[in-house]
């Protein structure tokens, strides 16, 4: 087997150092009746060919986003990521290394993440950012219980605009370790509703922006509301490539800005690894969770980084910790530094405006089809639309044609009654042949 | 001398004059590299993007019109810069690398390459269904080598990590028994146990009680039985455990557990060292998860990605998560929503449907290994860790001195009484010998841990290599060169670092 | 003291004492590491195969019965020597690579990226051409591109780097001779001329003649003159020139060159300067290589492979050799043959169509910088060598210090006179300092040559760190610190080597 | 510029430090007439993205040899390259830096050179190797020169096996320099005919096995009357896989050896960048073309490697120098080096056995194919077969079936007479399915 070194005669003289007479002796402590007496029911072993062929005929069955018209968001995003970062990110010393637990050999890996806590302090407008969580998802779930934390309370306002999908992986997390989260009513301008719903068991209030019908909101205003409550307001954001144009979470007075990072040098890969990003205010610093990677000096004095307040984490604080993350998203925060330091702020701004134009585009194109009707008043880079038909159905027939129109509203929250609902999203990597498209295709089948 | 609870120290016991830095900034191929905001990076970019079609104006003033702060740098300084950055860690390729409990072994280029595919890495998880076939195929395939290796009828493929998938299986157990009406409180795991296994406990909700452990380094069963009650959600018991010790007496803790009405959570962490020789299913196993990024080798890239599956007995197997995946006459069908088929999920752990990215990579593996190889897998990483313990045990105190261990051989800080040096100084010293230390201060149950795991991917010549270092630095160590030790390491690209200091006034990130 | 002609000593003149290898191979993250022979891989091997579903005994005694002597690696270790044993390479990726003539500038990643598309690497040069029409098209883009740039009516795109381009383009100018029945014998070359001109001329059948330079650098117009005649067959000028200047009087050389009845052939190495600015057909070159591995950034790859495509004038063009492409209206179509339109063709160069891996990525480069990123290449290459040649100016010696040079700043050793230091000892002395050191000891015509070429790709601040590290190492050879220039390297992963030993007695494989 | 660092304001500084008042003031040796006022008529600048549509454009306008079934060899083979290949071989160490002029610190080259020379020399059989050339063809002819130089003759014969373009590529070279080519016949069995052309002017024979018929030959006789006619016999191999089933160059008397090492490492790329692999003889040492790389010690007494014997090459020697090559296939031969370790004795070995079994069943399908005729007697994984139809239009239409047939020999060798000769090919890639779709689709077209 390729993959294994030792030799038949390696292993002989091993086992005679060892002093045991055969590899079975070493698994003596196995009760007898579970020792397996040989490989299980499954195919021997392959070639790199013949594996790598039954992987391509895999392949072959998915119909990536690169091959044609295509306008899904709903909290991935398909970017242009530059040919460098994935480069970089395969590079032995980076892609084969562990967390960093012995600094000295592993300020490759430390100085990557102070860059990528500082690029995340400075989009969310935030002074504090940790290392990485799974996704915006579990970012998002671990904001509330650090917030329920933090005050000491013990329910959750989630507003109507937050990904269900985010929603429910909150209430997950929270319900169990007895935090309530009260989840509001899906609609497009969802968080005009949200100031109400504050009260003084409020440990904070999560609202998205942009939101999952797309709609952009100042939340200033819920942000002053939920302080004067003495609750914290949790900011989400599933497309990272916002803050290259919108105000920033910290701004707009968040105290905790949770994201999911993919949109910045991670491929979609069907939804994951992604990385979700984690930043608030000072205060809190304590009480994160998840890495934090800190500057400190060398016994010459030299700078160098080392992971740091770990008397938060599980593996020194076990049950008291502030979460039982270990492993992280490294590489892909990793990803995300280089593509954001090759982007810079020129950069950035840049790509968040061509994504906002594309889907200004988009949004002509797709009101002009007759019985379509845009319902996201202001938007980034993804917006509502209502259909004349079930969004699914639209959906599956255009698949057909070559054309993925984006992803129905029923898909992500069935009860809502928003069937005729379609999210879809434009990015730097949509064309405008794929708007001429994708509006011609939908006329057509709206015509049906 | 600042110390951790665990005995460790945290910051360079010499102090060293600080010396004029060297002018310039290189030195042979080595280079000391500024941090990205030091750069003069405030008006570059690296990237060519075309002007912007329309403007922003129908967003008025929730434009951001203050500086974010972000450098950029063009292509070739941003490659450069973290190329010399690579090449300040240490990592698998360069040389073994025995940190127990991390299973740093060998990650295929193949695997690599297979989630690059387009049709793995450029789809989108909501698109529609009958455009992901082979997607859902491969998850479905997966799911299947997952519970033939483990015996197991269920797996939930979600989970992010280990500590992920340890969340997945308790709230499956809490929710079973809420199910059954059964609102238990306690979750019973020994002090041994990695320091998630509290953590999810905490998380989902339990107090957690600690399980004595046995002289041999095994769980204590009369201890175990009288912390057994009704109040007794789950047992937690890492298998191999994390002295690298298989549980002996593993099928009479399952049977306790049961006969307790609890449920068996199994910290499958250790999996590499069974797999395809053992079952966990055979064991009485009710849950445990699988790190895809040891076991199954996806890479660990400096602290994750990594993918946590957590294979489900049948008891539990209602209570898993969506997503899944079912096998039907028309094809695949991911279920994603917690209704029909899935109405007893309990929950949802993260937006979409886990890490196809290591799905892709673990197969690629598993399907690379076949049966054949994943038994010998076992073998090796068992072979290897024992021929580590043997030559190692004549300098230093293995932990448990008797029997053989499974894939990490555990020693403790005795050999180094009387001579003023910690475990942490050999693990630096070892540093400069050119390898990554072992892993340090874990488990918690032994003075001064050191537990190394060589894993099969490790040749005889290198393992070799690392015991006559160690051996050497025993040597050392007996003849008193404490300097040696102190001072390290000496030839890594920093000197010890302080993290006292760090800790002490945390700056977290760059300021100007 | 050992030393070649030009003046360049060839081992180390200090004498270290042989010192006692350290225990181990490693220390900190860097490992001495053998050859793949001494790594005990005589019976191993890092890839799985199937069963041969037949053998061989139809071959009888034709099968070799004798061991090859080939060690086999398992993938682990195959990975980590190579690993290993990249991390003893200086590369662009890492630091300035000043090597004048070189043009190491930054090679893309995309351009890598797409020379994988398996429609450009997986495609068979002798498939039939309607299955290739896009391969058929990328060269003919790609030679419209370089057309245009030059400004010349044809090129042939096979030659495999600058050399075979070299070659290439003499034998169409012997072609052209002998079909007008001039069988003239000499090539006129300038003594700063790359060694590969006169031995492509060799080879080529002619006999080379020097040219003289002037006091500022530049080929010597009344010399020319005077050597130009009916047996002159071509003149080789490299434009801009060895010593980084453009040759003023190019139109004068054209000229006289054609007036005698002589071709003008550029050798076209260093491209870079003028891309976008100067088209070499405006100033009468009949034949000019193109260093694609140069000026359009293919990798160069530890030496090679690169490709160089030769641009030829009208009276050349016939005599082009086979491969070519021609657009048609049913699509594109490959001349491989030489008859019919290339009846006149001179011959082959190589087996198949040339470097094609390397036209997707000089194409891919071309496309990505545009008519006006192009144009900034040459702007910026020159302005940052005429950059470093002021600031070094005052400490080193400019062999032409009046007027500004193009691409690459050439300087002498006369800064050194009395310090009893070389040339080479301060290009030892800079890789202690973090970067490569300049080309040395060329061109040959002034003493103890040290050519510098930044590159368009270096950040200022990179050049200037590079500045700061000559004029300190200025500043200490004037001190008198010899020992810091005589001992260099002191930080490299070897200190410096015998080339003496190495060819007194050659030692040029591995032997048990 | 995505690639270019210089900022406006950097370029100021920098003319302001040179004195110069602005970028045209350093252009001014450009004479007036040919200096160019603004860009070329060419397109401007594009994103990756852009150039990344676009070459993936023409890239879809090929038929990929791994798309179905292909059977083209005639010098140029597809064989599995494991991933771990391409990689080490994009490490930046490797990939960016230039040939090993400063050894100090350049030993991962040069050490990887000296492993690539010593397998090169196993492989053929011969005690010395040098750094790689261009590529096969480029090889054979500088052997065919080196054999004039040594010999001080100045004809070679050339048999009719040789493939075609290397007898080109050596007519080329050596007509230039005097040296006469003596192009024998091609025939399937053309080594049979060598030795009668073998007279006292000879330098060197030049012999390919297994030859471009396919046909394998024991060249001992062909090398005993080279050796009593005091010429050198130059053995060709295009086909670097069949070194590990094959008696090898240097067994059966070869004084040269070259081969193109495509097969081992590298892609097809529509035919380059290959690598030429050349060995000889120990007394031809010192008339080598290209860089050798040889051992020595640094001033520390520590093993070392640096290029040597440099006094042969043309930055030394000019017009003296054994050839004017420079850049040669440094990171082909490292490719070669890397799948060769991985390969090692044992897996060559199978790899040729699993090459010539494939082949074998190739030769069964299409024997039993009505028409057909095998006409390799003796071959290791090509052969030619003989068609009842022009074998160029029997491949063109298998190609519009999607099934590559082959090389037809009159794409070679016009003048031949052999317009009815196809040259089939099978490796470790080529399926059983492959083969069963080729015999089938080829019998439907021979029944038309
Ligand atoms: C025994 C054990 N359990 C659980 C974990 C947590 O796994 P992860 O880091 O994937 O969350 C680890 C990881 O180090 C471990 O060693
Ligand atoms: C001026 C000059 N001419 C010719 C060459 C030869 O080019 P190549 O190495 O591509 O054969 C070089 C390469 O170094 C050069 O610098």
């Amino acid at each position: 087997m390729r993959y294994l070194p030792l030799t038949p005669s390696d292993r002989a003289e091993m086992l005679a150092v060892i002093g045991a007479p055969s590899i079975d002796a070493l698994f003596v402590d196995v009760p007898p009746a579970a020792r397996l007496a040989g490989p299980v029911d499954l195919p021997p072993h392959q070639g790199e060919l013949e594996v790598e062929r039954a992987m391509g005929r895999l392949a072959a069955r998915n119909r990536p986003a690169g091959a044609g018209p295509f306008f899904c968001g709903a909290g991935a995003y398909r970017h242009h990521v530059p040919a460098s970062v994935d480069h970089l990110i395969q590079r032995s010393e980076f892609l084969t290394s562990y967390t960093p637990y012995q600094p000295e050999i592993a300020q490759g890996t430390l100085q990557a993440l102070f860059e990528f806590q500082t690029q995340v302090a400075s989009l969310t407008g935030l002074p504090v950012a940790n290392a990485s969580l799974y996704d915006g998802s579990t970012a998002c779930a671990e904001a509330v219980m650090m917030a329920a934390r933090a005050t000491r309370r013990s329910k959750a306002v989630l507003s109507g605009g937050l990904h269900p999908h985010y929603a429910e992986a909150c209430w997950t997390l929270a319900h169990t370790a007895g935090v309530a989260t009260q989840r509001l009513a899906a609609a497009v301008d969802a968080e005009a509703a949200v100031i109400e719903a504050i009260d003084a068991d409020t440990a904070c209030v999560v609202v998205q922006t942009p939101n999952v019908f797309g709609t952009v909101t100042d939340v200033s205003a819920i942000a002053e509301a939920a302080h004067a409550a003495g609750a914290l307001l949790v900011v989400v954001t599933t497309e990272a490539i916002s803050y290259g144009l919108l105000k920033s979470p910290g701004e707009m007075g968040a105290d905790i800005a949770v994201a999911e990072g993919q949109s910045i040098g991670n491929p979609l890969t069907f939804g994951g690894p992604y990385v979700g990003l984690f930043a608030c205010r000072e205060a809190l610093t304590r009480q994160i969770p998840g890495r934090l990677c800190g500057e400190t000096v060398d016994a010459e004095g030299k700078r160098g980084f080392v992971l740091t307040l770990s008397t938060r984490e599980q593996h020194i604080r076990r049950e008291k910790a502030t979460s039982n993350i270990c492993t992280n998203s490294g590489l892909c925060a990793l990803a995300f530094t280089i593509h954001m330091t090759l982007l810079g702020e020129a950069g950035l701004r840049r790509l968040a405006m061509v994504n906002h134009a594309r889907a200004r585009l988009l949004q002509g194109a797709l009101a002009a089809v007759p019985g379509v009707e845009v319902l996201t008043p202001r938007f980034f880079n993804e917006l509502a639309v209502r259909l004349p038909k079930p969004a699914a159905a639209v959906v599956n027939a255009l698949a057909a044609d070559g054309i993925i129109a984006g992803v129905p509203v029923s898909r992500l929250d069935p009860g809502g009654g928003m069937d005729d609902v379609l999210l879809v999203c434009a990015t730097e990597t949509t064309a405008h042949v794929d708007i001429a498209d994708f509006a011609e295709a939908l006329t057509r089948e709206l015509a049906q | 001398m600042t110390v951790l609870a665990v005995g460790r120290p945290t910051r360079p016991e010499i102090e060293i004059p600080n010396q004029a830095a060297p002018e310039g900034r290189g030195h042979g191929l080595a280079q000391d590299e500024p941090l990205i905001f030091e750069l003069d990076g405030w008006d570059k970019t690296g990237v060519d993007l075309p002007e912007a079609e329309l403007d922003a104006s129908d967003l008025g003033d929730l434009v951001r019109t203050s500086m974010i702060g972000l450098p950029g740098l063009s292509e070739p300084e941003t490659l450069r810069h973290y190329v010399r950055l690579s090449q300040k860690n240490h990592a698998i390729d360069l040389a073994m690398y025995p940190l127990g409990s991390c299973t740093m072994k060998h990650n295929p280029r193949l695997n690599e390459k297979m989630a690059r595919l387009p049709g793995f890495a450029d789809i989108h998880p909501l698109q529609p269904q009958s455009t992901v076939q082979g997607a859902l195929a491969l998850m479905d395939e997966l799911a299947h080598w997952l519970k033939t290796l483990t015996g197991m009828p269920a797996v939930a493929l979600s989970p992010k990590a280990g500590a992920h998938g340890e969340l997945c299986g308790l709230l499956a157990i809490r929710a079973a028994l809420e199910a059954r009406g059964d609102a238990r409180r306690t979750v019973l795991a020994p002090v041994s146990a990695h320091g998630t296994n509290p953590a999810t406990a905490a998380m989902a909700g339990y107090q957690v009680v600690e399980i004595a452990q046995t002289d041999d380094g095994r769980v204590d069963i009369a201890d175990l039985a009288s912390k057994l009650g009704p109040n007794v959600a789950a047992v937690m018991v890492t298998n191999p455990n994390t002295c690298g010790l298989f549980e002996r007496d593993v099928m009479e803790i399952s049977r306790l557990t049961h006969a307790a009405g609890a449920f068996f959570y199994c910290d499958g962490a250790n999996f590499n060292a069974i797999v395809g020789r053992v079952r966990p299913g055979d064991l009485g196993v009710d849950a445990m998860h699988i790190n895809l990024h040891k076991t199954f080798s996806t890479p660990h890239g400096g602290g994750g990605p990594g993918a946590g599956p957590v294979v489900l007995s049948a008891a539990l197997a209602p209570f898993a998560p969506a997503p899944w995946v079912v096998s039907e006459e028309e094809g695949w069908r991911l279920i994603e929503r917690n209704e029909g088929e899935a109405a007893q999920a309990f929950g949802r752990l993260c937006a979409f449907h886990g890490q196809m990215g290591m799905y892709v990579r673990a197969l690629t593996y598993m399907m690379s290994h076949g049966s054949d190889g994943l038994r010998q897998v076992a073998e090796d990483a068992v072979l290897a860790a024992n021929y580590v313990k043997a030559r190692l045990s004549g300098a230093l105190t293995a932990a448990f001195p008797d029997g053989p261990c499974m894939h990490e051989a555990l020693f403790d800080d005795t050999w180094l009484e009387d001579t003023g040096i910690s475990t942490l100084d050999v693990a630096k010293a070892l540093i400069d010998e050119g390898f990554h230390p072992m892993t340090m201060y874990f488990p918690l149950v032994v003075h001064g841990a050191m537990l190394i795991e060589p894993t099969e991917t490790e040749p005889k010549s290198e393992i070799d290599r690392f015991c006559d270092a160690v051996l050497r630095l025993a040597a050392a160590a007996k003849a008193g060169d404490v300097a040696r030790f102190k001072g390290a390491p000496f030839t890594a690209p920093l000197r010890r670092l302080d993290e006292t200091a760090a800790a002490r006034k945390p700056r977290l990130k760059w300021t100007a």
